[in-house]
């Protein structure tokens, strides 16, 4: 099933990039994010196996993610894919940009954060914002704009002051460095821009 | 990274089956996650049931204050992390006697957040919850955004009085009314001298030199206020007591309960060394010493520094802190202050 | 060096002020000797009096130990230096209360000479005196030669056993019988991952590995039996627990109080992860488990390792271990095993 | 008066050879042995000022070094002092041959160790003995005799396994080590000698 796949390549992706993510948080942060995403992606491959459909895996994948990795990003994007799955059930349909904007919604309202806080929603909340706009060309381009827009942006945090979570412990001291997050946010877009562009080559082959 | 494990993935599931077969008769497994933990005697009946938790690596904290007078449940993350949402949940729903539960932690995101889950899956069943949140370091934002604090050593007075309201027969609402009034009035700095290593990442917290200390750094190795050479006992006490004293405005002929809380490797007799310099200054400034605790009450591994904590106390919270808390980890005497 | 100290002259000195300021209602100095503390209700009435003593840099030992059911005094030297004969003099002449004195110590050299003095100088005054010497390491000698080994963290169950049979009124023969039966039945070995070092003269115990752990290295840096790569929790308690019953020579079915020791910097964690290998391993043996202590017992300032200690016990040591005893530092509940 | 001034001279000469000591005594044992000798020295330097001859300050001395300095070293020469102070009080007289024997037996009282056990012992038996028989040549002669033989007999523990003390836990380990408390014998004479030849001079000039 290509969700199974998708999530297993996922995992993969994370691992590779694991280091770098503890290396960002660990400037500012405790230095576990890479460590996080590898225990909450290796949660989501195995439910991604055990769940027939992409609302059921949400849910069923948040809980695991919450489970395996508790952390603040953990427990951010376990709540946020609950939601947004639960909300998809309930619709009975699955829309794409609904459910991004959703995990938003509950990133914030658990977080208590906004954009310009220096968190994963200063790359998040504007790459969605670009993939609605593009979703008109596809869902192909809309992904390739999400997430060279996430990569802008995280970028930009490098001139923030971290208003939450551990780095804000940081004041001036944060400033300089890339929050971790919202680099993961682009990294996650860029993933799946690439694997929908491929799927699109494989479709063109045959 | 030198330690004595088996492998850094078992290092807290080991660590705890440890302490369950060593203080059997005190504390259990809940039933369906062993990350959570609970009093032998469990449901509390009759009375507000208390539950904490927080990332492994700190103990006594978390799970030694689970006990009579004190909590009555503890959910146990990995080492600096916090636990689940869903630990939290089964030992709330394990503990829980009819009463309600208040949930009583130290300030870190994450944390707060999985309790805040928590709560939202008992409420879900009609389990009354509150929260108090310890956020005791001084060093980590000023007095006007002391809620934004870190937690750290000072939880020990917020589970004392906590848990003595609780075994007392006192309402939720008041249990957390009288919490927060110590929490408001509880400050803490530390000072670091060397990093501690985390098992599962082999990284360590900090980095320092040979002849440095951090003054205000936290137990996870967050950064402090100011790095400097290493100073006497006399400097360092001075320069923390008085940052605390004017945290908490205590004056001349107030009284307050100070706890000398070691990180980890830091001798019993460099504690004492403290004590005796904090004793020795507030006696100067005509601060009355209601209780003095020196020893480890909240650790980060093997680190090495201490903390000194202040609780500016009134006759309630006095009364709540002479009742008597027994744990496997924590002992004080009903009736005694010390 | 890094301490949290003023002066490393003064840092004994310091620490004990300390401790006599924290636990002033239960401890103080003697009146000539501020080397010398014994229990605040000195001297101890219609019962023998035991006193300890021994150097600095080993909490809770000696001083942790003066408490009910424990001891009655003790005698404090510089760090990892035995006290003077004159101060364990003052500290017996305070404590005796016409029962006679038992000195109750760890076998070092210079330790037994001093306490030797000081009983000629009791004796003098017609002063009964009695001495039982602890020897436990037994990585120091072999058993035939058990008198010769060195005293460690199997002290404990000295104290206990002693202080217990003095508690209930026995005569100095009686209690140096039994305590001796203690002594002889009892086995401690260490494992020392990391040095300390010594406040007065800023020099490290030892020196050791990156990657290197040493099995029965003294609590003074006295060296082991074997250097090693370091090993997991589980072959290193394998390695200890196998040499310890062979050594008291017990079998499936006997039964033994175990003590898990703390060397100073390893955390509480570490500690419990080979109680639990401890715990497994002697069931697969079969050997009961009487009563289980984990924590800090007699440290080695920042010391880092941990040591295993066992007595084997029968029904008259079991009725001694079950009293309650209570100090500043140690404490235990009337009728618990635990 | 010239004890003091004796006194002060060796605590001066003690603090010089403190490091050496050290050494010696960390090789096999704790590394404290010069430490208990500048304490040790210091107290009987005191004493020397406070009494007013040698049987009193034997004994004095004694008490004050055991105070100051009760390591193993510490209480064996503070109650070889006590003891040898006390006997030539009694028998009212100053006999440096006696005042050596009595200290020799009171050590091996208390230490219960003999020659060939790796102590100080090794060179002051030896010693004794070589100032005994050069005694009719005159204190100095027998002083340099005394302090030569306690060298050759300080050299040869390096072969000794020691039989008590810290350094009998070491076994095979301590041997090739010297022993610090017989080099500190050695030492002892040779100040002693090297200090009456030196007195003799002066005799001879003025
Ligand atoms: N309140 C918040 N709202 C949204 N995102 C947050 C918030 N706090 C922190 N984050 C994000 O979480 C990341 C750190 O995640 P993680 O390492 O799991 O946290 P921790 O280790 O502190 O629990 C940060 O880089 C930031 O992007
Ligand atoms: N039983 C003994 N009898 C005589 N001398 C001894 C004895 N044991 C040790 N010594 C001497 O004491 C010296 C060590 O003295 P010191 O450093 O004060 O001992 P410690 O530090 O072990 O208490 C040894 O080098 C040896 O010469
Ligand atoms: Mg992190
Ligand atoms: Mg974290
Ligand atoms: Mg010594
Ligand atoms: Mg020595």
């Amino acid at each position: 099933m290509t969700l199974s796949l998708l999530v297993n390549e996922y995992y993969e992706f994370i691992k590779k990039i694991k280091d770098e993510l503890n290396q960002l948080d660990a400037a500012q942060g405790d230095g576990d994010l890479g460590n996080t995403m590898v225990g909450g992606a290796k949660a989501l491959k195995v439910e991604a196996e055990n769940t027939k459909n992409i609302p059921d895996w949400l849910v069923e994948g948040g809980k695991a993610f919450r489970k395996a990795a508790p952390s603040t990003m953990g427990i951010l994007i376990a709540s946020a894919m609950i939601k947004a799955g639960k909300q998809q059930k309930e619709n009975n349909r699955l829309e794409w940009s609904d459910i991004q904007k959703t995990m938003i919604e509950e990133i914030m309202k658990r977080g208590k954060a906004s954009r310009g806080d220096k968190t994963l929603l200063d790359a998040f909340i504007p790459a969605v914002n670009a993939f609605e706009e593009a979703s008109d060309q596809g869902v192909s381009i809309a992904l390739k704009e999400a997430a060279s827009t996430a990569k802008a942006e995280a970028e930009k945090t490098k001139n923030l002051n971290a208003k939450t979570g551990r780095s804000s412990w940081m004041g001036d001291r944060a400033k300089g460095n890339m929050d971790g997050g919202a680099w993961l946010c682009y990294k996650t877009y860029q993933f799946l821009a690439d694997w929908v562009k491929y799927e699109e080559k494989k479709g063109e082959k045959s | 990274m030198k330690k004595i494990m088996n492998t850094a993935d078992q290092f807290v599931d080991e660590a705890l089956e440890g302490i369950i077969c060593t203080h059997w008769d005190a504390l259990k497994f809940t039933q369906h996650d062993r990350r959570g933990v609970v009093r032998r005697r469990a449901p509390a009946k009759g009375k507000v049931a208390i539950a904490t938790g927080g990332g492994a690596g700190h103990l006594p904290l978390f799970l030694g204050y689970v006990g009579e007078g004190l909590a009555d449940g503890v959910s146990v993350g990995n080492v600096f992390t916090s636990p689940s949402a869903d630990t939290m949940y089964e030992v709330a729903r394990e503990i829980e006697g009819g009463e309600g539960v208040l949930f009583l932690y130290g300030n870190y995101f994450g944390d707060k957040m999985n309790f805040e889950v928590a709560k939202d899956m008992l409420e879900d069943e009609d389990i009354k919850t509150e929260s108090v949140i310890i956020s005791d370091d001084i060093a980590s934002a000023s007095r006007d955004k002391w809620q934004e604090r870190r937690g750290v050593a000072g939880l020990y007075f917020a589970y004392k009085i906590a848990g003595a309201a609780a075994a007392k027969g006192h309402s939720l609402k008041e249990i957390k009314r009288v919490t927060e009034k110590a929490a408001e009035n509880l400050a803490t700095m530390g000072v670091a001298i060397s990093p501690c290593t985390i098992p599962e990442s082999g990284r360590s917290t900090f980095e320092i030199g040979e002849n440095e200390m951090e003054i205000g750094m936290g137990i996870h190795g967050e950064p402090g206020i100011e790095r400097d050479t290493l100073q006497t006992a006399r400097e360092i006490t001075k320069q923390i007591v008085d940052r605390l004293l004017s945290d908490i405005n205590v004056r001349a002929e107030e009284e307050v309960a100070v706890l000398i809380n070691g990180a980890g490797a830091t001798p019993l007799e460099e504690l004492y060394i403290v004590a005796n310099e904090t004793n020795k200054l507030l006696h100067s400034y005509e601060i009355s010493i209601y209780s003095m605790k020196v020893g480890e009450y909240a650790t980060s591994l093997e680190m090495g520094g201490c903390s000194i904590s202040m609780c500016k106390v009134d006759e309630e919270l006095k009364e709540l802190l002479e009742a008597g808390a027994y744990s496997p980890f924590i002992r004080h005497e009903e009736g005694g202050s010390k």
